[in-house]
């Protein structure tokens, strides 16, 4: 956290908890949630609307 | 809080959770150590037995020679408690024992499960440890059973969904798989145990009929299929539990319900998806620590719900939940003396 | 028998099957072993990817080169076959493919499993590898199928009980937990599979909706509730299946249904208690080998049928079965190069 | 002691130390961790990287952001800090850098060593962490060099020989044989580290001119024969050293001189013989700690000494060793934050 | 070659070493099995002490009833087979022992390493078993006597040095650092052993004064400084050799040296740079066979030759070896029975 | 250590260094030092005389 400036808050998608995140997000970043870990991508800011971010099809190995 | 500082002694204290109990108990802002009993290496220095302990200035002295002491922890097999309670309640206040000596609520599941009781007596007075299962009866009470380390494992994952109304007595099958590290067999040993047989094994070693099943039942109501695998790693306990809600459920209802179980838990994380490569619970990730891990995932068409959790068996599965019972038995803080992290990375702790 | 030595060239050299493909066939009384390929290592001798093969005088040379030989493996990831199976066919009469490409029987099924097929006009040709489930098909076949680890184990555990009639379609849920090694993740590696990070797991990797579930479904008809886990070991793929029969079944019955599905397969072993370290299937007792166990034990109150099985994932997992097979389709003696009986003791290995 | 609490920042947070430091200062006392940089996983959580830290509310941010503190550690890979320590002091008034940058005291060692240094007018200010070594020289110091972790290991189990003048510049060979576990890599990785191909090795890995070498010969003045082996662990520093000294020593003397430099250091243990399983010194018992341990033995006929030293390559070796010195440093108690006694049993941590 | 089949008896068919034994001549086409013996599974089939040996149609016997065949191989515990030779030799034309009963060639040399010896006047009759140091006598030898596995290692190593006059009893010191796998320690077991204590391990466990100086003294003339290690493996042995040489030497010389020992030993393979994962030896590259890699490096200045070795303990370093040297002393094919590659990738085998 | 006795004092035989015992240390007993871990037999009380034990030849396996 940048000590200069506050954080934001957001509506965490999965379970409508409000959570704090960092004053520089940016749209289009992908943010992990402090509730529930989820990657979210920031859809907009001014709200901040966040969204679960696409599974990286990471298949480890089969 | 406190000012006073309780005397504690341990029984057992070559073993492996009492040298667990050694370690968190030396650490404890509110307990000073004044016994560790072996028959086996007594008047030898517990550093002898355990090595991270060279540091501590205590000698092992026979089990028959009690001290009076506030807190009396025993950490021995199967049986030994349930003959020696009455010389336990003789020299301490307070008992807390490790075994399964008074797990289980009545005598008849002792002659069920186990070769019957020997001191049936002191069933009612005793709570189970775990905290998440039965806080509410902890303060206070004088003996304490410790809880097995697979049934912790088996019940953190399972209570949300029971409290929640998703999965009861008439649910259907409710199959559970754990995998454990050696450490759960205790320092005795044996051909099984032996470096080159034990090693890198996925060994069924409890197919069908493990009698952590009695506690699930006894404490969550609930009938398991219940199946325990050895695997390479000596401390951890990993259950995973297929459940089949009648009602389909969603993330959404999953996370609403273990926030709610485990929110204001101090030993409790859920880890369910998200990104990195720790994405579900892991003994790794708690190894060492009084931590329980709990995460969850849906089948397509959400009719299964897949449960895992992760503990150190050790720890959160005997003298962790131990220790962590007894501070709230005494009106201690919760987390004292249990306030390790764990470290990363970490092998096969 | 036959007097002829075939000639075998082997795609994706370099990989883990690929090398145990190479190991197996350069000690094969019947295959020469002509070609390997490699990209990356193109011109590098075989022993430097593969320490145990020093002694092999073989230099890798490159996928666009292929010579003309009498059956050629392919041991390459997922899609690659697909796209290249006409070449493989310009270069010889039979191929035998380790990759999921051919595996399933229908285009759709790729569409709803991976991303969809390429060359489907293949796929009514091409012969699921596993002999146990498919030898009589397999004679005389040009296009040979290896089957997925993690199915095979599954699928060896389950036949008997779907041949006996004690398993079906209908029957109820069927859980399938899974652990295997880290040699199912192939050569490549990433962050989750470095040493520091990967060692000593119990760690959920497919929790739900793993791709072997099309497989169980398309060759045993069976919708199975799948979940695997990544364990602590190089090699090997153990399959613990829970199943809750219609009627009740005894130890008799299963006896009889093992022993009828696999008293007479070269490859398969029933390990069912016992006395000793090893009562049921573990893959170190199959590690490097072609070798299956399956075993099992009922709950008390014969409503559970829990079915253990381990495989080298490697070996009756993928480069041994595809052996297995194309022993079959040139009418080899079925184990042919396939004689390694195993280590004892052996750790993770 | 103090009141104050100082504010930090991490540099490299990420890596495998630099989740120790966070670990070890978000439990320190006397410290408030307010930053932790990665150019990778930038806004993300710090338990995102490091599983057991899931507890500590703080997101990793960028290392060109840097906030004012009053101590900067910085755990990046070799070459970096001396790039940006004109950037660190603009930020902190106290740096503490765990690579090799500031570690030799003349430019000319970088030159032979490593490729040249880009700031040797810092080389003079740096301090050399390890305090058994430069105890005297810390208080105060405001750039901290931590040492590597073989020759942490090393020089702790020779110094007492040398203090006690039974080695020397002169005194003929000294061979030193390194096993060290796979997080000294670090979290990088790479085909040697990945799980299949690193797990279970004994593999020479710097057979000859290990640049810790340097370290050895600047601090101990001597001129060593190292090699250093990986083996299967993920944490732990063992080295071995064979000493022939010019006059036949005794038991006797040996307990004299290791008595002598680590009676009265906090974190320094003699284990030499004595009964038991743990005889010498071992890494699992040190293993999460910032203990060393360090013992010896005589051949027939007293003409070599072996000496053993163990630490945990991520804490005495680095992480540890950094807090340590920084607590000097700082007038803070020396073990503030450092507390931690690790566990038993312990696996391969 | 012969068209002969000799029957083959083993003593300590329970045993590691016994398995070994009766894994590679149930597979040896000149062998066939016809006894193995153990006191404690007298009647049980192999199976149940060796899993991977199920297959085999074979019960252990007592060895008491000792059966009259070609070849008698004995795998007991040292002691034993000096009191039962006579018995030995009245069951079989040529014995093979694997124990240090007959390895040395005088009755002194047992007095000062072991506890003397009973049956002296067989030493001469008895030839040391490992080909590469004394081929030349083993032709037609009745007794042989299987090497001591680190012994191997290390001979192995330093061998060609000697050889090519590089080394020498008048060289200086010659440190050897061995590490070594848990199937070292026999299925014996103990405390020591035991899964949660052994694992993960690198333990100083033979500081000084070793027995197998003994054998390396006897057959390479050498007075070495000589330490061995637990580390985390089953099967391995690996030698570290720290040479000073009197005059310095190239890498062309070592090369000359090492390819002229070995370039026609069918077992021994030179591993010394190049590229990839395994660029020195390594007992992971040989486990589960007869092979054993010799490496090589030199320090900067020349003035320090290491040389590494491996082999698996249980085979190059016994079993293996044994079977080798039978098959020398009949004058069958060298590898015959020997002839398995090994795997890639394999973990802690 | 025993509450109601006091611990005795002894020489360690190796280091030359004052040890503590327990008080209820017997003529035979095998104790191990504080200071070096060695294992010592008690061969005498009052004055407490400790030697070396003689060394379990323990082969930890070849
Ligand atoms: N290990 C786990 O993960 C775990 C988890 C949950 C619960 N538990 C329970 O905790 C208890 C201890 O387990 P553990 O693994 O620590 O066992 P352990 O390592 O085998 O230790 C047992 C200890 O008890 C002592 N002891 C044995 N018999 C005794 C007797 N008759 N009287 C007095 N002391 C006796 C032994 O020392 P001496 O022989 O030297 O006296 C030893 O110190 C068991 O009941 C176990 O079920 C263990
Ligand atoms: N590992 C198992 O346990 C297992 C079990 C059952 C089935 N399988 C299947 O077997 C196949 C191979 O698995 P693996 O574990 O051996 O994989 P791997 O270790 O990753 O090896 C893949 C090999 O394919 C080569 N390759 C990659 N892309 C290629 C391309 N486009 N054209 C030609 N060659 C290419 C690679 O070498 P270069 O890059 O040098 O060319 C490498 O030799 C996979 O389809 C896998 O699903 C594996
Ligand atoms: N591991 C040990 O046992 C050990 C022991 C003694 C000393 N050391 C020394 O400690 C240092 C760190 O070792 P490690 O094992 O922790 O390494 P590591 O795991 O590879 O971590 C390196 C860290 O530095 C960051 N980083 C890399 N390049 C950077 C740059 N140019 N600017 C800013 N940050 C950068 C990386 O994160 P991002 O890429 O996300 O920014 C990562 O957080 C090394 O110098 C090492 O020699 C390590
Ligand atoms: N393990 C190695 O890596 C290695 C390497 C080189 C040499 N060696 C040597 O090989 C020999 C065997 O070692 P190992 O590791 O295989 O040992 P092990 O696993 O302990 O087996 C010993 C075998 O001997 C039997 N036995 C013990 N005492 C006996 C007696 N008095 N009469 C008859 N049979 C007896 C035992 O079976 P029952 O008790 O059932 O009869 C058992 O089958 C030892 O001398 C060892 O030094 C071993
Ligand atoms: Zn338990
Ligand atoms: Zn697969």
């Amino acid at each position: 956290m940048t000590s200069d400036t506050d954080p934001v808050m957001a509506e965490d998608p999965i379970t409508g908890e409000e959570i704090e995140l960092p004053a520089d997000v940016e749209v289009g970043e992908i943010i992990d949630s402090p509730v529930t870990g989820t990657e979210l991508e920031v859809i907009s800011l001014d709200p901040v609307v966040l969204e679960e971010a696409p599974e990286l099809e990471e298949d480890w190995g089969e | 809080m406190t000012d006073e500082t309780y005397t504690a002694s341990i029984v057992g204290g070559t073993g492996f959770t009492g040298g667990e109990l050694l370690r968190i108990l030396s650490g404890h802002p509110d307990f000073e150590v004044v016994q560790a009993t072996s028959r086996s290496a007594d008047n030898m220095t517990v550093g002898r037995s355990h090595p991270n302990l060279r540091g501590l200035d205590l000698r092992f002295s026979d089990p028959d020679d009690l001290e009076s002491v506030d807190v009396l922890f025993s950490a021995t097999p199967h049986g030994v408690s349930m003959g020696q309670v009455d010389e336990y309640f003789e020299a301490a206040d307070t008992v807390v024992d490790l075994s399964a000596d008074f797990r289980l609520p009545e005598a008849a599941l002792y002659d069920e499960w186990y070769d019957g009781h020997t001191s049936p007596e002191y069933l009612e007075r005793a709570e189970y440890a775990l905290p998440e299962i039965n806080r509410e009866n902890l303060s206070g009470a004088d003996l304490i059973a410790g809880g097995g380390c697979n049934a912790t494992a088996t019940m953190l994952g399972l209570k949300p969904l029971v409290d929640a109304g998703a999965l009861g007595p008439d649910t259907g099958e409710v199959v559970v798989d754990v995998k454990v590290g050696s450490s759960e067999g205790g320092a005795g040993g044996g051909a099984a145990s032996s470096h080159p047989e034990r090693s890198g094994v996925v060994r069924p070693y409890a197919p069908t009929g493990h009698r952590h099943e009695a506690e699930i039942e006894a404490y969550l109501g609930l009938d398991v299929s219940f199946t325990v695998h050895a695997v390479e790693m000596i401390r951890g306990a990993s259950a995973t539990c297929h459940v089949f809600p009648d009602e389909p459920v969603s993330k959404a209802d999953l996370w609403q319900a273990y926030r709610g179980a485990y929110a204001d838990e101090p030993f409790m994380r859920i880890v369910s998806g998200g990104g990195g490569v720790y994405r579900y619970p892991e003994p790794k990730a708690v190894a060492g620590t009084n931590y329980g891990e709990v995460g969850f995932e849906l089948d397509p068409g959400n009719r299964r719900i897949v449960v895992f959790s992760a503990i150190d068996n050790m720890m959160k599965g005997s003298a962790g939940q131990a220790v962590h019972a007894a501070n709230i038995a005494l009106g201690l803080p919760e987390d004292a003396g249990l306030e390790f992290q764990g470290l990363h990375p970490v092998g096969s702790p």
